[in-house]
Formats: C-alpha cells, structure tokens, sequence
C-alpha cells in the first residue's frame, strides 16, 4: 500500500493569514471565489485546506482549494448553509482571515489514478489531477451528479488539464446515464493497475471506497466533518478508523479508504 | 509595573487570561503561534480516569453568535496525558489548571490526585451526567457536587476550583460546595441547547443537545459570577463568551479574578493572547490595574 | 389551501404566528403596517391588576445577538387596557393572547377574570418576582406556580397557558401545572444576564440585570421546547429568538404548535409578518403543511 | 406657554425604508453621514429622530436628522459604543434600513430663540436654527464643548445659516471660556424674551432648564433614553414628567422643560 511521500502532511505549521477576495463568479450552483494571500510564501498541497472567516459568523468554514497560483487560492464553494451563502455573495475586495494550511494531503501513488468525485469535492481533485499530471501519471476523472448542472464547475476545474474526464448524470441530461461508481467497477474489472482518490458525498466516498477494496486497488478519501477549531483542539470532527478514533481537521482529512471504519 | 499580575489561590499569574478547558485540548495545537507560558494559565481538556470515545457526530454546530457542543467528553484517559501532555506542558513553562471529571466522586479524586504533580490548580467540571445519581448532573445536586469536591480535596494539595453550570440555580450548589472546602469557583460552563435541521427533521447534533458557548452567552456568564460573588469570599474564574478585553473587564467588575477565554480561540487562535495585550493598554491607558477592576461594580458608589 | 392553519386549544388560528408578550404592547404602534388579524394573534404586554410605573432607566441594552431588558413589569393595569386597547383590538379582528401576572394569585385570576371578555387565551407569566413566596419567582416554586393556575383556571373559561421561566429546572414545574390543570405552556420567557459599564464600572441597566432575548437564545428555547414535548401531551407556544420562518419551523419540529416572534420586532416591525410569509412560501414549495411539522423531530426515523 | 402647532408631532404614520449612505465624513470627533430615503415623499420635522438599522448588531440605533435636502437627510454620529463605531466606518454605498419619521418635533415658538447644545445634539439643534429662521426669528446658538473639538463641527452645522453663533469651551481653547449655561443666565438676566431650546447631555439640558426656568422662559428639551423599537412598543425609554411617566420615542423626544421631573 503506497502510504507515500506526502501522505502524513507536513509539519509545517500553519498560521492566520489575511486574505482579500480577488475574483468570485458562478459555476451554475457553485463558486469560484479567488483568494490572494499576500506574499505569505505559504504552499498548499492537494487535499490540505483552510478554515476562513465568514463576515457575521462566529465559527470558520473548512473549504479545500482547488488551486494555487502563486500566492492566489482558487476555492470552489457549495452554498449549502447560512455561512457559505454569506461566502458566495461576498464582493471582490472582502477581507478575510484563513488559517492555513491544514491538514494532510493525498499521497502521490505509483502508477495510474481514476479521481472519483461530486460537486465541490471536484476541488481538491482538480488539485490533486494537477499535481498527479506532474509527476507523469495519467488521470481518470469520474465526476457525478443528479443532472447537468455542474458542467460549468468540471469545464472550468479540468478544462485545462490532460486528463480523461467522463461526467456522469443520474437523469441522463449530460454525459453517461448513472453513478460514477459504476464506471469505477468496470474500470478496475477490466484489471486497470490504478489508485483510486474519491471527494464528496459520504455515500459517494463510501461507495468508491468499497469498489477499489473489492479490487484490492489503494483508494483514499477526504473525509467531512463538522469543524470548529480545524487544528486539533477541540475534538469535533471525529472520525472512527481501525486504528482508532482521529480527528479529520489533524490525522486527515485525507484517509486511506482501507483504514476508516465505513 | 506589570498591571496585569494577579495572585489567585496563592499562585502568582503573570495575567488573567487563561484558557477555557475544552477550547485549547492541552495547547499543543496552538504552541508554535505563542509562547504558552506568555498566558496566564492553560486549562486543559476535561481529563477522566479511562478514555472516552466521546459522542456521535456532527459534534458542533454554530449558532446566532454562538455554537453548540455535544463532544461528548472524549479524552485519551489520564494515564496517555501523564505520559505526553502534562510533562510537555510544564516544560514549556506554563501554568496549568488540569479540569477532571468522573463518573462517581472516587474517579474524580483519582484523575486529581495523579495530575496534582503537574497542576496549579485542579479544576471540578460538574456538568458531566451523574451516572450514578439519578437525573441530575453533579452540578445541580449539592449533596452528590459536594461530595466530589470532598473527595477531591482528600486527594491532592493543589487548589480546588468548581466548575459550575448555569443550567439550574447555582447559589444552593456553592453554598454546599463551600461546606466541603472547596476553594474557588469556575464559571460559567455552557447552557444547554439544541439546533434543528430541517431537510432531516431531526436536531443536527449526533447528541441531539449540546452546549451553548461564545459570546451569546456572556451576559448569562457575567450575571451568574455577579451573583456568586456577592454570595461568596472564595475566588472565581469566570468565562463564557470572553473575546475581547473589554468583555475580560466585564467580567472583573462583576467578580472574576481570571478570565477564561474559549469559544473566541476557535474565531481567532490567537484571541488569549489577544486580550492580554488589550487588557494591556486598556488598563496603562488609565493607570489602573487588573486588580482594581475584580469586584468593582460591588463597591458602594 | 391553508397550509398555515392550526388548531390549539380548540381556538382555530389561521396561521401559528403570535407577537410574544412585551414585544408589541397592545398592537396600536404596528397596527398601520399590516393588518393585526392578519397575525396568528396578539399576545399583549404583561397586565397586573394595578398600574406599575416599572423599573430605572436604562432599561435594555444590546448584547452579542441579543438584548437584555429590564422594563420592571411596566403596565397601565387592567381597567386601563379594558377601557381601550382591549376593545379596540378585537375590533381589528385579531385573536388575543391577554398576558397577566401579579403579586399574588389572587391577584393573576382577578385580572384573567376581567380580561376574558376580549381574550382568546389567558397566557399566565410565571417569572414574575414572587413578592409572598421567599426569593423564588413562581416559575421555579412548582406549589406557588400550581396555586396561581388553579385560581386563574377557577377564574375563567377560557384556556390557559403557563409561561416557562428557562432560569431553572422547568419539568418539576410543568408537572405541577398539569396538576393544577393547565391547558398549554409557553416557552421561553428571557435567560438572566448582565451587561457592563465600562466607564461607570457599573452594570447598564438601571435594575443591575435584566432578561436576555433574541437570536442568542434561540438554541435554549429549541432544547426546552424538545424536553417539554416529551414530557407533555399538553399544547406548546414556543418562543426565543424566532426571526425568520427557518426558526419557527426549528421550535415546530421540537414542538411547538404556535410560535411567538418578540425581539425581532424590534430588528423590523414587519418580522411578524415577514415569517407568516416565509412560512407559506417554504411550506407551498414543499407542499406540505404546519401541522405536518409540530414536534416532526420526535418521530421515529 | 407656546405648545404651539408641531409641538406633539403629525400622526404621520412611521414605515421602515431602504436608505443608502451616499456621504460619509469625519468632523473631528464625529462623522456627518447622509443618507438617501430616494424617493420616499417622507418629511422630517427637527427633534423627529430615525431609528437606524447598524450591520451585524440586533437593534436599530436612534438619531435626530440635522437637515433634509429633498430625499437626502444629513445625520451627525458620534461614535460611543460598537453600533456607532460600526456607523462611522461604513462607506458609502452602505444599504441600511430606517424607521422614519420618529417622535414629536420642536415647536415654533413666537419671539426669537436661544439653542444651547453640546456634541452631537447640535445636529437637531441646527434642523431648529434652519426652520426657525424660516419663520423670521433671530437665533442665537450656544455651544459647549470641553475644548476645541468641535470647531470643525459647529462650522458644517451653522456655517450656512444667518445665526448668531458663540462656542464655549471649558478649556479656553476656542472662544469663551467656560459653560453655554453661564451665557444663557446672562442673556436671561438682560431681559431677552426668547424661548431656550437644549439638546444635549442631560446635565446640560437640566442645567439649561433650571436658567430658563427661574427667568420664566419657556424651554424645551430633547430627551435620550435608551431604545429599543423607537415607535412605543416595549416601553424601555421611560422619562418621568409632571403629567406621569411618558415615553421618549413616542411622546416625545421633546419635552417642555417645565415637564419634565429633572
Ligand atoms: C476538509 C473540508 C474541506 C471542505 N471543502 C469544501 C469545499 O472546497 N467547498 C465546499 O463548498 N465545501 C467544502 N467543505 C464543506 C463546507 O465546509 C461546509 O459546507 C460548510 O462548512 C457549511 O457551512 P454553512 O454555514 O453553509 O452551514 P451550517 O450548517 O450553518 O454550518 C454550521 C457549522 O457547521 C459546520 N459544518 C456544516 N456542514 C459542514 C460540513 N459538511 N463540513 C464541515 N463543517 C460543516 C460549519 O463549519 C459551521 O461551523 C469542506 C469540508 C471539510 C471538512
Ligand atoms: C431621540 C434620540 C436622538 C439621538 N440622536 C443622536 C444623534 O443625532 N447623533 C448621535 O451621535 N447620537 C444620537 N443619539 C444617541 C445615540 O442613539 C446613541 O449614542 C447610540 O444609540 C449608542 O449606540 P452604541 O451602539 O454606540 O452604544 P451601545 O451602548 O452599545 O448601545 C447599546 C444599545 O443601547 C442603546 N443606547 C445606548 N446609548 C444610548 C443613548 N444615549 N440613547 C439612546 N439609546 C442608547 C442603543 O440604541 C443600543 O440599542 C440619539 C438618541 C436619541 C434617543
Ligand atoms: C468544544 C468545547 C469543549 C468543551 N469541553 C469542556 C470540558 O471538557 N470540560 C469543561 O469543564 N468545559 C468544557 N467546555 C466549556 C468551556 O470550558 C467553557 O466553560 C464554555 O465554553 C464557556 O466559555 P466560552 O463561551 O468562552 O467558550 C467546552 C466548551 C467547548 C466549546
Ligand atoms: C422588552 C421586552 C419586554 C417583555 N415583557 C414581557 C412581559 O411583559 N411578559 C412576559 O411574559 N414576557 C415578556 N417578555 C418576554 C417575551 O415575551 C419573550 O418570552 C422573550 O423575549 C423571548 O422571545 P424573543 O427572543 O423572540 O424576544 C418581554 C421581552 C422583551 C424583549
Ligand atoms: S475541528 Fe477541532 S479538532 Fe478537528
Ligand atoms: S423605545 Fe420602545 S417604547 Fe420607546
């Protein structure tokens, strides 16, 4: 099992950073905000992520970069609650603090990778296609949702990466007929020697995961958990694995699929 | 001049402002940002005698200028954090108040003696359930409150700080508490509460209810050592919602000796240090010292 | 299709949304902004059988998503209110919740007694000082408080609803009531608080502490309100920081029938309405009704 | 004694509108901040206050309009506690929302008119000078301060209106030396039939009440108390009047001086 290089993160340590909102637009249901972080010289990996203020809220939101640019941070956010419409409707030019980076990051496996995800779990994926396209593997993208309402989020993630990316829509409206996961089976049927890396819904994760163990294929997965420190300090975001309870925000959230108590 | 010393129970504080147990886990997490012994203590996580797994998840969740807890009380046992935590945080050079719990008043007499030699000052959280008492927590049942503390004074040297709740009337518990010799007052733990979600129609805690934190809560927490104080002669450790150092002086004029600062940690990891420094210039801006202000709002005009 | 709709109490009200007791007087102030029949009724300020001119200004102040006030029961007393607002209320075509309280229960079943001509319901407020029953109000005295909703039962045909104090235990109290034959309860009234003067070192309000509402107590009310319903197959007013139809639906699902919007009146006098709307709005899209939501949260999954 | 027309305000009803800072500077200690009500048709009398919604904080804060050009109205701010700090910093182009036309107004009384007022309490005061001298009165306006501070403010206030204008500053920094009060006695003491209107610290206005008092001039006086619903409905702003307790927001804010239990 590749637990390689960069699997444990690096102890680098994070700190709170001031950010300004450089760019937001739509992604149909999602978006894509831009977030310059000065010259902190900070790198995030793919799979690490921040936990940003929110104008109003008491609590930071974790949200995993789909990018990095320089000093600039590409996120894509999902409105789901009161915090993140908050974050869509910000204006360019918002200041906000972050602390950053957290967390661990997923491991750059020998050999091939099919990315399997949904909605803004295409972030850290697209991130993590990037890095996996450097160092010379090929990629799969298996991206899944109920209609074609994220063609708009896949087009400007992947548009300009070499990977092969097939959409998948449970009604039909875009790209194959059904869930991701089936594709992932045939996939590793036909005997392809790749890793599988899967962001998004739990159902999702749990799903790809069982598929790539089934094949005795190395999968990992980010795990959500609802945050409130996102360093280790206050023990919300547990998450049962085989060797025992950890903390997504600090033992993840990156996990091997194999190691997490379904 | 140093306007911020404060002595409490016999130990000297270099400032008021320590951590609240639970927000800071037993400050690692935030070692690399300041030095820890830069505070005035840390609190560390509330520690039992055998691990606890703790609750299901979601464990948090925010609120109007709040959050909402149900952790559940996990932590790796005593034994883990004799062998790590405790040692590392005296060399750091911190002070440290140790927060234990237990299921009977034998356990928290246990935790308490083990960590005495690493502690300045043990503190008793008695909101956790009284598994063996019925439906009351410890901390609104004087009698079963009042024979923790006994025993916990039984088993170590060190200061005994009671952690009251602000769920039920807290006067008939201090007063019991202060027959059993306990030596100062910590307060407030949180309220308890509960928030739905209404695509599943169920509370979104995994615990169903948790505990309000944060500055929503600080007028309750500022009222209640208000009220301890005129009732009391014995110190008090006041927190809920302290983010700032104007609420830090909120709660001296209402009777606090120290101030806990919690929830703030999780907005801002740098929030206890942050009001040290503005308690700072508040108080060299007017020549005052922390000292003056504990109290203050009970002296006659 | 009403989907808003609910029966309580025997009393048909076209949708579940009432002005808490304080928030809205007796309704003239709002009454040009939209139609007061339109509410699901008015609950009026607290009335006692004699005028009482209130507590020292200032009487609230701001917190963290919240409000502390401390207006000391101010009211004309009832022969004022029976001699205009109350008829002139009716004449708006609203349903009328008569807010009463006293010294004394003689004192509360006298004034339901005179109200009932022009009231809907008699909502009983127990967290009054209790002036002959020691330093307990009547909400934390389960006999004082059975006394008063015996005598106010005893005093009129209409139903009756206990107001619940959130300061202390409220199920010892609730089963007292049942006893005493109460018809329904309503929860929260305000949390305890305190807030500070930094320059006069002093707490702001004039009476040194008041009543905490608003958006910080929402969670609370959410929690008591899910305890009750468990306890109770009586009918619940729920309240505590509603300020949006996502809020009333948060104490449906814990179990609310009726929900009361106070503080937010004060943020925009169209709250009440504004959650009438929104209500109706989530409900069609949803094509589902009120009903279908009080205590949804309790079934099994 | 002139309770003359205004003096209990219209019964125009009060709605809440959207308004827009469209100016927003600083004069020394305070800000003069104008809003937009566009085109709203709405009339404010002086001493008629509006109740102001501050972002992030629950309730609305209360403040009495220096002036009204067609729908733009001219507020003076003193920072005091967070809502105010928070008002002071908003840029234009802030969208907040006003409960408008609050309270009574001052009446306009026959014979010429002496304004004594200190800090932000100029701001109604000189709505007064400006209507007064519509009427045809002379005006002679007292200001206190502790020193120079509000040069910059009594310019913007008066600078435009024909009014006879003296500054007092405890200090001696800028004009005469010591308490407006002191000047009212002597005005008073020389025989002037004006009537004394104050706005100002209670101290000032109770001081100003006692010299129009004992010189048998009619006063009138705009009463703070702490509010919460501005419009009648939680009774928070008590004040105690020889006709029995009132509220500020509704019966007042003004107040004959002689009604008022000091
Ligand atoms: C490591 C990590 C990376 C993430 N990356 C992204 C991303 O790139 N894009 C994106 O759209 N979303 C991402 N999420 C999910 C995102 O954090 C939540 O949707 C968001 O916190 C919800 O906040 P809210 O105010 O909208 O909802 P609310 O329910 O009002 O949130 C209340 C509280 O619960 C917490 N919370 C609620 N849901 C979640 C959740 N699913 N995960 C964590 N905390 C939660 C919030 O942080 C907040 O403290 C990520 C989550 C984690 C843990
Ligand atoms: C009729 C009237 C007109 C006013 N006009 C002006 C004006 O033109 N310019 C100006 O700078 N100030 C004016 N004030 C005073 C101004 O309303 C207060 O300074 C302000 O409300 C304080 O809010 P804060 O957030 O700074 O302080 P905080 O103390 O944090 O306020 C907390 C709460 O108390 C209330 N409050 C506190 N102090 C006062 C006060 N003095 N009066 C009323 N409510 C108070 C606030 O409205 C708020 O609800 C006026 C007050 C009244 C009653
Ligand atoms: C996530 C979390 C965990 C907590 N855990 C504990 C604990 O283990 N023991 C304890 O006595 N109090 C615990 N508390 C309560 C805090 O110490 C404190 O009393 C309370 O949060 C009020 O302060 P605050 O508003 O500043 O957070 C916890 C609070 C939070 C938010
Ligand atoms: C200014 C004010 C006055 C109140 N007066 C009364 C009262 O007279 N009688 C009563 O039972 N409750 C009174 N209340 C409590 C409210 O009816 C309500 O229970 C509480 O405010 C919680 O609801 P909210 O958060 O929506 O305001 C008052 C509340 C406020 C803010
Ligand atoms: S979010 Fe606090 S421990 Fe993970
Ligand atoms: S501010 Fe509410 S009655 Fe005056």
């Amino acid at each position: 099992m590749p637990r390689s290089l960069e699997f444990h993160g690096s102890a680098a340590a994070w700190d709170d950073y001031p950010v300004e909102i450089i760019d937001s637009h739509s992604l149909g249901p999602h978006q894509r905000i831009v977030l310059s972080f000065a010259d902190s010289g900070l790198r995030f990996k793919p799979g690490q992520f921040l936990n940003l203020s929110v104008p109003g809220h008491l609590l930071r939101r974790p949200l995993a970069p789909a990018g990095q640019h320089g000093s600039e941070i590409e996120l894509i956010v999902t409105p789901f609650g009161p915090g993140t419409h908050k974050l869509v409707r910000l204006k360019p030019g918002s200041r906000l603090r972050a602390l950053a980076p957290l967390g661990n990051s997923f491991p750059v496996a020998p050999g091939d990778a099919v990315l399997i995800g949904a909605g803004a779990g295409a972030a850290p994926l697209a991130f993590l296609a990037a890095r996996l396209l450097a160092y010379g593997r090929n990629v799969t993208v298996l991206h899944g949702a109920p209609s074609n309402e994220d063609a708009e989020l896949v087009r400007a993630l992947y548009g300009g990466l070499e990977v092969q990316l097939e959409y998948f829509s449970e009604d039909g409206s875009l790209g194959r007929t059904g869930l991701p996961t089936a594709a992932l089976h045939e996939l590793l049927a036909s005997g392809a020697e790749v890793t599988v890396y899967s962001v998004g819904p739990y159902a999702l994760m749990k799903a790809a995961a069982a598929v790539a163990l089934a094949w005795r294929r190395p999968a990992f997965v980010s795990l959500d958990a609802h945050m409130a420190c996102g360093v280790g300090a206050c023990l919300s975001c547990a998450v049962m694995t085989k060797s025992g309870q950890k903390h997504a925000c600090k033992d993840g959230p990156v996990f091997a699929a194999e190691e997490v108590r379904w | 001049m140093n306007r911020l010393e404060v002595e409490f129970l016999g130990i000297r504080f270099p400032n008021p402002v320590v951590t609240a147990s639970g927000t800071f886990n037993y400050g690692l997490e935030y070692a690399h940002l300041y030095p820890l012994s830069a505070l005035g203590a840390i609190t560390t996580k509330g520690t039992s005698l055998e691990p606890i797994a703790g609750a299901p998840t979601p464990r948090i969740t925010e609120t109007p200028m709040g959050m909402l807890n149900a952790i559940g009380l996990e932590n790796k046992g005593v034994e883990a954090y004799l062998q790590h935590e405790l040692p590392w945080l005296k060399e750091q050079g911190a002070r440290v108040i140790v927060n234990v719990f237990g299921d009977r008043a034998g356990d928290f007499a246990e935790v308490a003696r083990r960590v005495s030699p690493y502690a300045n000052l043990i503190e008793v959280n008695l909101s956790c359930p009284n598994v063996h008492g019925g439906r009351l927590p410890f901390a609104h049942d004087p009698q079963a409150a009042a024979e923790v503390v006994r025993r916990v004074k039984d088993a170590t040297e060190r200061p005994v700080l009671a952690k009251l709740s602000p769920n039920g009337p807290i006067l008939p518990v201090a007063e019991a508490l202060e027959a059993a010799g306990v030596d100062g007052f910590s307060l407030i733990n949180t309220l308890l509460g509960m928030r739905m979600d209404l695509d599943k129609k169920r509370p979104i805690l995994g615990n169903a209810s948790g505990g309000l934190s944060g500055p929503a809560i600080k007028p309750v927490a500022v009222r209640l050592v208000y009220e301890l104080y005129r009732h009391t002669d014995r110190p008090i450790l006041g927190m809920g919602g302290v983010a700032s150092a104007a609420d830090a002086l909120e709660l001296a004029l209402a009777g606090a000796s120290l101030v806990a600062v919690g929830t703030a940690t999780f907005s801002n990891p740098y929030a206890p240090y942050k009001v040290i420094k503005g308690l700072d210039e508040y108080l060299s801006e007017r020549e005052e010292t922390w000292r003056d202000w504990i109290g203050a709002a009970h002296t006659p005009n």
